[in-house]
């Protein structure tokens, strides 16, 4: 089974650009951006990417490397966590958008699904599907007609009327999820969607993953620590590393790659190293 | 991974001990301590030798205005201290600091005037009975929290105002009581030289002593209740207890401060308590800095001398030919408030993590020089 | 000459600021005008007014600022909070001070009456106490119940805040209603701060008073006379000296007319010697209110003491607070008509037992005040610090 | 047990209760789209009044058009506020933003002080009649009239909150303006929003104190005397500041009585409600209709 | 190992919120030296049931008894000194501390001082204490390989330390039962690997019981002595954990498995501008 029948794809609001000659530019490109917190501390030291119209890339790397900095940087949230772009920039459909107000970066079509699920607790599941449309101006029946995809998509979220601070873990993790969709914006980024999830809905996000892509038109930029997942899904891949990109490739020839199978898949493909058996520290490789 | 120690370059600990010391380095210590007996000594020597106190700049440190603003910043900062443990620390905010000054100053006349305890005690004792009273109304705290609980202490600070006026016995009324300057072994603290000193080394002890509070276990779990208590119950740390235990805290330190203010002007009345000196507590604690001992500290010091500035200000446009337009003759006492409301927006808008922040940057990136970023 | 310097402390903008901008002025013209004229014979006075905003803290530090930096020999002050902060700093400096807190405590420079907490050898002020004040408004009720013939115990009852200005004369004063045949009933509290005082007004209404005295000041007793009009109380408000005024009628329009208060010094427009004075002081026709013309009258005191002092020697605070008991019956030069004749002694610093009642009218949309009575307490030897 | 009298004070405290519900609603709207408590809130009651006294008595404007351009002016100055003052906090500590309003009250009292003056000013009569007589209560008109448009405040804050993309959105910002932000909401907008309504509806309260009082500086002290009101009906409730606001009007007016004809204690009226705010917070620590903040781990 | 007494027993354990069935008659035991693991969908109650044995909620219905003692009525926090210690699913670090001081306060119900000891610090032991669980702490930190980010304060660290730090805030009680909420969320595989050796070794040198909720069935199936399932409140499968991940109920509802496979990948291809970052990438790369 792979999604839940999806309610009848509506057309996506958000278009994607039809310029002629436009298609030799990415919808997002992110150019050697340094990023800095507090005005001391240094997190990307040159970080670029690129993320084609109507593609899913991936970006990969250890805790700490940078990743959700980067998504951050790209939605403008890195502001309200007093921190700046401070070198390259960032070009959205040819566009800077490089340390601009957040609110105008999801107008722009945007639209971050931040880690760690933030979803509104003090409001219901359908509240806060309410507030994915903020931006949205096609009235409230196409709205509501979203909704209902959506908790088609997530059938559990649909039994939950109380507050959605009370839902479980991943119960949050799908509204986080169901929430962008509600906003219907040109590109996501999504940090790390899978956290959390139970290995069914863990497949389940993946495959509404590729369903908004390819029914939906939407683009996206993926977090991930779920290798495998992530690799499967998008055509491209990045690998961070202290604030670096250190790797990047087509998702098939990084899934060959040795290191990425060794540091991120967890051995070489198809008969998995236990986790039992490791008993001597392993070595390290780093990129730097 | 990033590490974001800020310690000088250069700065190696080979210990435990090393690394737990009130000073960050051996330079800060040195700096630190020679400050303080540099006050004591530039204080204490016109003390000792009326003569120098007509020299240039010892008599500054004679100078009884200039030791008054210090006394106010010492009484003041100690109850500002003891506000940030309640604010700062563990996350309570509280409206009613004002209150527990005041039953500190009350404390203190009352069982020096009533049961002829020593000044020099009865300050302490009356840190103790404030605390009391502190740990009384706190004790709502184990159930209500945030804002909820703000405003509870708004009701304790008009409560307990109400009672001073209404407890004869205790606090003479409404026409307020009478106290002794502080004498040990024969000496009286009475002029502002020596009440400076008095003052200052009160201070310092309860600084020392909240410095320790902080980096040892009571002081730590009053700051995991304020970042997480859920978390922190789970740590084994009882919350109910610590949340009443730091109104207590609180108030002991505003008692031993609101003592030192009766002490000071010697007479006590209701009418200093009220809601606007709880606030400018709040004020205090918010421009130091959150949760930093010093920056209780460095927002008395700003909160005392604004407005003795702006006065000063007001008093220089005075003197220009400006000064004598008829509408600023008139306002200008008002454009002094002005400046005071506005000094504290401002500051807010460019230093919203306190002066102890910008401290600790300013030394960060001097410790960085010259690799800052 | 160099002169003496001499503090000035005012409230323009704190909590009493709706007086304090009537009375700071007085004292500061005043002290202009006699620097003009030569000053105390020949030595100027080096004045600075400040606002302190009724803020303690505020009044010390200035307070220290002046004695170590401009030495001075006198202070003029306003309000209770500081000049009871002052109280023990002004002994130990010797710094004599004319405040307007009239606070029955401060009369008491020996500490005679068992009640004194701590003698006030240094204060002084102008005008009846706020006990005497009280109790000459208790002896005018008591004549004015007579005089309307009416039969039975007359009512009296206190109204303000639960605080030390509008407190401090409550008991002195409900003894005197006492004895003089009231009964006084128990206080109601109105807030300092105006607002709507209906409630207090109903209580007032049931419990059938006859005279209500009025111990707040400015907006306070203007909505609390409107409120009890409002809900049709009738009783006579009596206020104390800082509750009544051409400002304070004014603003409570038709409801203020037979509105009884206590003065210490001629209007503005009376016919009397010393008002050319004044009015030349003010250097202006617009009307001043009592207030201000109490500033004057406090300043010229200290400035005869101060002349006292010179001839005494020399212009130090112990000297002129000798000044202040040189002259019995005083009354400063060119001012008579205006200030009360007035006598302080080193066992008492009750200036004057006398005052004057005033009462305020209103008639097509003016307001008018006339003075009612002149009452004189006796001196008893018990009311003193009380 | 005098029964008029009481129920005398029970009507009265209902009337005046109904005001402090409006103030307090004001401060619940503040708080609930920025978590800010508003202690500047007096001032705009105060600058509201003496803006329209000013209208009124130095314009000579009939009272209905410079009451409208009284609004019109609060929600500008809110708006303005915004812009100058509270813009900058975005995304700083809550704490330091209540702070600021601290600054801001000391600030506008100076202010309009030294504009206005410090006295107490009488409105000019706008209704015919000085008394209206409501079940044997003597009040001032321009309480009935407050009772009118706080029933329409009310309504319009209620389907505000329930309705309206900008109170949900509102109430995001509220609950985490990075969230708010990264859904799209400008927190400015909120913010001015929140700012220019508050301002306006405080000025309406305002206007109708000073009616009843006479405008003066003191109009300021109801910012803070409405806290039990907010509190007692829960922080973030619009029907709980209503409710909260009446509790308190008939809570003084009680104490009143109680003291009046039996204690004898003095000062109840305004102590009372505090030492019932404390008793019923510890029985109920989100008020009567506050929402309790969510614990989970 | 059936006739060692059980270090914790759980008795038919209800747990209700208002209509919401969390926990339905749960029973279990979990033996002394025990690496138990708990999976089930989002949203079946596995949390709640940690909520339970750590103190957080109390169960509407049944007891728990731990080392033979009824615990089911003790307050949240005497549970570490009985010896029960935990990490959250959703990070709860005390933000503003330091990592060192988070861990310190671990330690918390092991320190004897007090605020007034405390504050005279050098006349009463405090500091003679603090150095000496201080030591204890650094311990763990070695352990764990946090030791470059000691002095950094908890909040600004990446999801993935901050979850180590928990963990190590957690071993600080000195716990004889740890329960870990999906202590591998948000980690790749490298990180993974690492989390699951510390679990072991915690399990087997250090001697804790470990209880653990995870999703990662890779995980689960390699290191956990016996597996248990949940499900709406139910348990529906309690074994090693190689029966548990052939029960047909499991693996339908909870992996999802017995569905059709994934989509096909679509055609790996690498957009054409996207190659053009991967070669500015690779040239910064290579001047390094
Ligand atoms: N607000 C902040 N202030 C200071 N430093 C920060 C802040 N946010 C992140 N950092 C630092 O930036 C670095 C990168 O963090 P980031 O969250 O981007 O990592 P990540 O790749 O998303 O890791 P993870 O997989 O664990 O989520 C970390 O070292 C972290 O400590
Ligand atoms: N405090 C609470 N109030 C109301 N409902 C709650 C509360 N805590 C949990 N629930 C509900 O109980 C159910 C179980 O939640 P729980 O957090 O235990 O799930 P979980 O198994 O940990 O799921 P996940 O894997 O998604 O974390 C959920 O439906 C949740 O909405
Ligand atoms: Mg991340
Ligand atoms: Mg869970």
């Amino acid at each position: 089974m792979a999604a839940p029948a999806p309610a009848p794809a509506p057309t996506p609001v958000a278009t994607p650009p039809v310029a002629p000659g436009a298609s030799a530019e990415p919808l997002l490109s992110v150019n050697n951006i340094e990023v800095i917190y507090d005005d001391v501390i240094l997190v990307l030291r040159g970080v670029s990417l690129a993320v084609p119209q109507g593609e899913i890339v991936t970006l990969l790397g250890p805790n700490g490397a940078g990743k959700s900095t980067t998504l951050k940087a790209i939605s403008g949230l890195l502001r309200t966590e007093n921190g700046k772009v401070t070198r390259g920039d960032i070009r959205f459909m040819g566009e800077p958008i490089a340390n601009a107000a957040p609110e105008s970066i999801v107008r722009r079509g945007i639209f971050q699904v931040m880690e760690g699920r933030r979803i509104v607790e003090d409001m219901t599941v359908i509240e806060n599907l309410r507030l994915g449309a903020f931006t949205r101006t096609d009235g409230a029946r196409a709205q509501r007609r979203d909704i209902d995809m959506v908790l088609d998509y997530f059938p559990r979220l649909r039994e939950r009327t109380g507050l959605a601070g009370y839902l479980s873990g991943g119960e949050q993790q799908m509204l986080a999820i169901g929430r962008a969709m509600m906003a219907r914006p040109r590109l996501i980024l999504l940090d790390e969607p899978s956290m959390g999830l139970s290995p069914l809905l863990v497949k389940e996000v993946f495959s509404i993953i590729r369903t908004l892509n390819r029914e939906l038109g939407i683009t996206l930029l993926l977090v991930e620590q779920n290798a495998r997942m992530a690799l499967g899904a998008a055509s491209f891949g990045y690998i961070m590393e202290s604030g670096k990109v250190v790797m990047d490739g087509s998702a098939p020839a990084l899934m060959d790659n040795e290191d990425v199978k060794e540091f991120y898949l967890g051995g070489g493909g198809a008969h998995r190293r236990s986790f039992k058996n490791l008993k001597s520290y392993k070595r390290r490789k780093r990129w730097l | 991974m990033a590490s974001v120690s800020m310690r000088p370059c250069g700065d190696f600990r080979t210990s435990y001990k090393d690394d737990s010391r009130l000073f960050d380095t051996a330079l800060t210590a040195r700096i630190g301590i020679g400050f303080l007996l540099a006050l004591y000594l530039l204080v204490g020597l016109p003390l000792a030798f009326p003569g120098l106190a007509d020299w240039p700049v010892l008599g500054w440190f004679a100078d009884s205005y200039f030791l008054s603003l210090g006394i106010q910043i010492c009484l003041y900062g100690v109850a500002a201290m003891g506000l940030n443990i309640l604010v700062g620390f563990t996350g309570q905010i509280s409206l009613g600091h004002a209150a527990f000054f005041g039953v500190g100053a009350f404390s203190s006349a009352w069982l020096n005037n009533t049961w002829g305890i020593p000044v020099v005690l009865a300050i302490p004792l009356a840190g103790l009975m404030a605390a009391a009273v502190g740990l009384l109304f706190g004790a709502p705290a184990a159930r209500i929290k945030g804002l909820y609980l703000a405003i509870a202490t708004l009701a304790a600070q008009f409560i307990i105002e109400d009672l001073f006026v209404r407890l004869d016995w205790f606090t003479g009324g409404s026409s307020g009581a009478m106290a002794n300057a502080p004498e040990l072994f024969g000496f009286a603290f009475d002029t502002d030289q020596t009440y400076f000193l008095f003052a200052l080394t009160i201070t310092i002890v309860l600084t020392v002593l909240a410095t320790n509070l902080m980096r040892t276990r009571d002081g730590r779990a009053l700051v995991a209740v304020r970042d997480h208590y859920l978390s922190a119950e789970v740590m084994g740390i009882n919350l109910t207890r610590y949340r009443v235990m730091s109104f207590g805290l609180a108030a002991f330190y505003a008692g031993i401060g609101g003592a030192l203010y009766a002490h000071y002007l010697m007479f006590v009345s209701a009418e200093a308590f009220t809601i606007l000196l709880s606030i400018q507590f709040l004020g205090m604690i918010i421009i130091g800095g959150l949760g930093s001992v010093k920056g209780s500290i460095l927002g008395t010091i700003f909160m005392v001398l604004l407005p003795e500035v702006m006065a000063g200000g007001m008093g220089m446009l005075q003197a220009t030919e400006w000064g004598n337009q008829p509408f600023l003759v008139n306002g200008l006492a008002f454009l002094r408030e002005m400046a005071i409301g506005a000094a504290i927006i401002l500051f807010l808008i460019f230093e919203p993590d306190g002066l102890a922040h910008r401290w600790r940057q300013i030394r960060a990136y001097w410790s960085l020089y010259p690799f800052s970023h | 000459d160099d002169g003496v310097f001499v503090g000035h402390l005012m409230d323009i903008t704190g909590a009493t600021g709706f007086v304090g901008k009537m009375y700071g002025p007085g004292v500061a013209d005043a002290l202009r005008y006699i620097n003009a004229h030569g000053g105390i014979d020949g030595t100027p006075l080096n004045v600075e007014s400040v606002d302190y905003a009724y803020e303690v803290p505020r009044a010390i530090s200035q307070y220290k600022q002046w004695v170590s930096r401009n030495h001075m020999v006198a202070l003029q002050s306003w309000g209770t909070g500081d000049t009871e902060a002052l109280i023990s700093f002004v002994a130990k400096d010797k710094i004599p001070v004319w405040s307007a807190s009239y606070s029955g405590h401060l009369t008491d420079p020996t500490g005679k009456n068992p009640r004194t907490q701590k003698p006030a050898p240094y204060n002084f002020f102008y005008g009846p106490s706020y006990s005497d004040g009280c109790r000459s408004l208790a002896q005018w009720a008591a004549d004015d119940w007579k005089a309307q013939g009416r039969e039975g115990r007359p009512k009296f009852v206190h109204a303000g805040d639960n605080h030390p200005y509008p407190n401090a004369p409550r008991e002195a004063c409900g003894e005197y209603a006492t004895e003089l045949g009231f009964d006084v009933l128990p206080p109601v509290v109105v807030s300092l701060k105006p607002g709507d005082f209906k409630a207090q007004c109903l209580t007032i209404k049931e419990s059938g008073a006859n005279y209500v005295y009025v111990a707040n000041l400015g907006p306070s007793t203007v909505s609390l006379v409107k409120s009890c009009k409002t809900v049709g109380t009738d009783v006579k408000f009596i206020a104390n000296i800082w509750g009544g005024d051409k400002a304070t009628l004014e603003a409570m329009g038709p409801e203020g007319d037979g509105y009884v208060f206590v003065a210490a010094n001629a209007f503005w427009n009376d016919d009397v010697p010393g008002m050319a004075l004044v009015h030349e002081i003010a250097g202006t026709n617009e009307y001043r209110t009592h207030h201000y013309i109490r500033g004057i009258c406090s300043a010229f005191y200290m400035k005869e003491a101060m002349e006292w002092a010179k001839t005494h020697g020399g212009i130090t605070g112990e000297n002129i607070k000798k000044g202040m008991y040189a002259h019995a019956d005083w009354v400063p030069k060119g001012l008579e008509g205006v200030c009360i004749p007035s006598t302080w002694t080193a066992e008492d610093h009750r200036g004057t037992m006398t005052t004057f009642i005033y009462q305020g009218s209103y008639k097509d949309g003016a307001v008018s005040i006339h003075k009612i009575a002149e009452s004189t307490l006796p001196r008893r030897a018990e009311w003193l610090g009380y | 047990m005098n029964w008029e009298l009481l129920f005398q004070l029970l009507l009265n405290g209902i009337i005046v209760g109904t005001l402090y519900g409006v103030v307090a609603m004001c401060f619940v709207l503040i708080y609930k789209s920025t978590q800010v408590v508003n202690f500047a809130q007096g001032e705009f009651l105060l600058i509201g009044a003496w803006v329209c006294w000013s209208l009124l008595v130095h314009w000579q404007m009939p009272f209905v058009v410079g009451f409208l351009f009284t609004l019109v002016f609060m929600m500008a100055f809110g708006v303005l506020l915004q812009i100058v003052v509270l813009r900058p906090m975005i995304g700083e500590p809550i704490i330091s933003v209540i702070m600021v309003t601290i600054g801001l009250s000391i600030f506008m009292r100076a202010a309009v002080n030294w504009i206005f003056g410090q006295s107490a000013e009488a409105f000019p009569r706008i209704f015919e009649t000085d008394v209206v007589s409501v079940l044997g209560l003597n009040v001032q008109p321009a309480y009935l009239m407050s009772l009118v448009f706080s029933l329409f405040i009310m309504a319009g804050f209620y389907a505000f909150f329930r309705y309206s993309r900008y109170g949900l959105a509102m109430r995001a910002t509220a609950f985490n303006q990075q969230v708010a932000q990264s859904l799209g909401i400008s927190v400015k907008t909120v913010f001015a929003l929140a700012w220019a309504i508050s301002a306006m509806v405080s000025a309406l309260a305002g206007v109708v104190i000073g009616m009843v009082n006479g405008v003066s500086s003191a109009l300021s002290f109801i910012g803070i005397k409405v806290f039990p009101a907010v509190i007692l009906g829960g922080l973030d409730s619009i029907v709980g500041a209503v409710v909260g606001g009446l509790i308190v009007g008939m809570l003084e007016n009680t104490a009143e009585f109680v003291d009046g004809q039996f204690l004898h204690w003095g000062n109840m009226l305004t102590i009372a409600p505090f030492w019932v705010l404390i008793l019923l917070l510890v029985l109920k620590p989100y008020g009567l209709f506050g929402t309790k903040t969510i614990e989970r781990v | 190992m059936s006739e060692k007494q059980p270090i914790l027993d759980v008795r038919d354990v209800s747990l209700h919120f208002g209509g919401v069935r969390a926990l339905s008659n749960v029973a279990f035991q979990v033996n002394r030296g025990e690496l138990f693991a708990i999976i089930g969908p989002n949203g079946a109650g596995k949390t709640s049931m940690m909520n339970c044995i750590s103190g957080r909620y109390s169960p509407t219905q049944g007891r728990i008894f731990f080392k033979g003692q009824d615990i089911t009525g003790l307050p949240a926090n005497r549970r570490t000194e009985v010896g029960i210690g935990r990490t959250f699913q959703n990070l709860a670090l005390f933000g503003h501390m330091t990592v060192l001081e988070n861990i310190m306060v671990g330690r918390h119900h092991l320190l004897r001082n007090n605020f007034l000891t405390g504050s005279l610090y050098w006349f009463t032991g405090a500091r003679d204490e603090e150095l000496a669980h201080r030591r204890a702490v650094e311990e763990i930190i070695d352990f764990l390989e946090i030791s470059p980010i000691r002095k950094a304060t908890a909040g600004t660290l990446s999801y993935g330390l901050r979850k180590r730090v928990e963990l190590a805030r957690a071993i600080a009680l000195k716990p004889d039962l740890i329960l870990l909420d999906e202590p591998m969320a948000g980690m790749n595989q490298e990180e993974k690997e690492d989390m699951a050796r510390y679990i072991v070794d915690l399990n087997e040198e250090w001697g804790m019981t470990v209880i653990m909720i995870e999703h990662d069935m890779g995980v689960v199936m390699d290191i956990s002595s016996r597996v248990m399932v949940l499900d709406f409140g139910q348990r529906i499968a309690l074994g090693l954990p190689d029966e548990v991940i052939n029960d047909p109920y499991v693996r339908k509802a909870y992996l999802g498995e017995d569905d059709t496979p994934d989509e096909p990948l679509p055609p790996p291809s690498v957009p054409p501008e996207l190659a053009a970052v991967a070669e500015a990438n690779a040239a910064r790369r290579a001047a390094r």
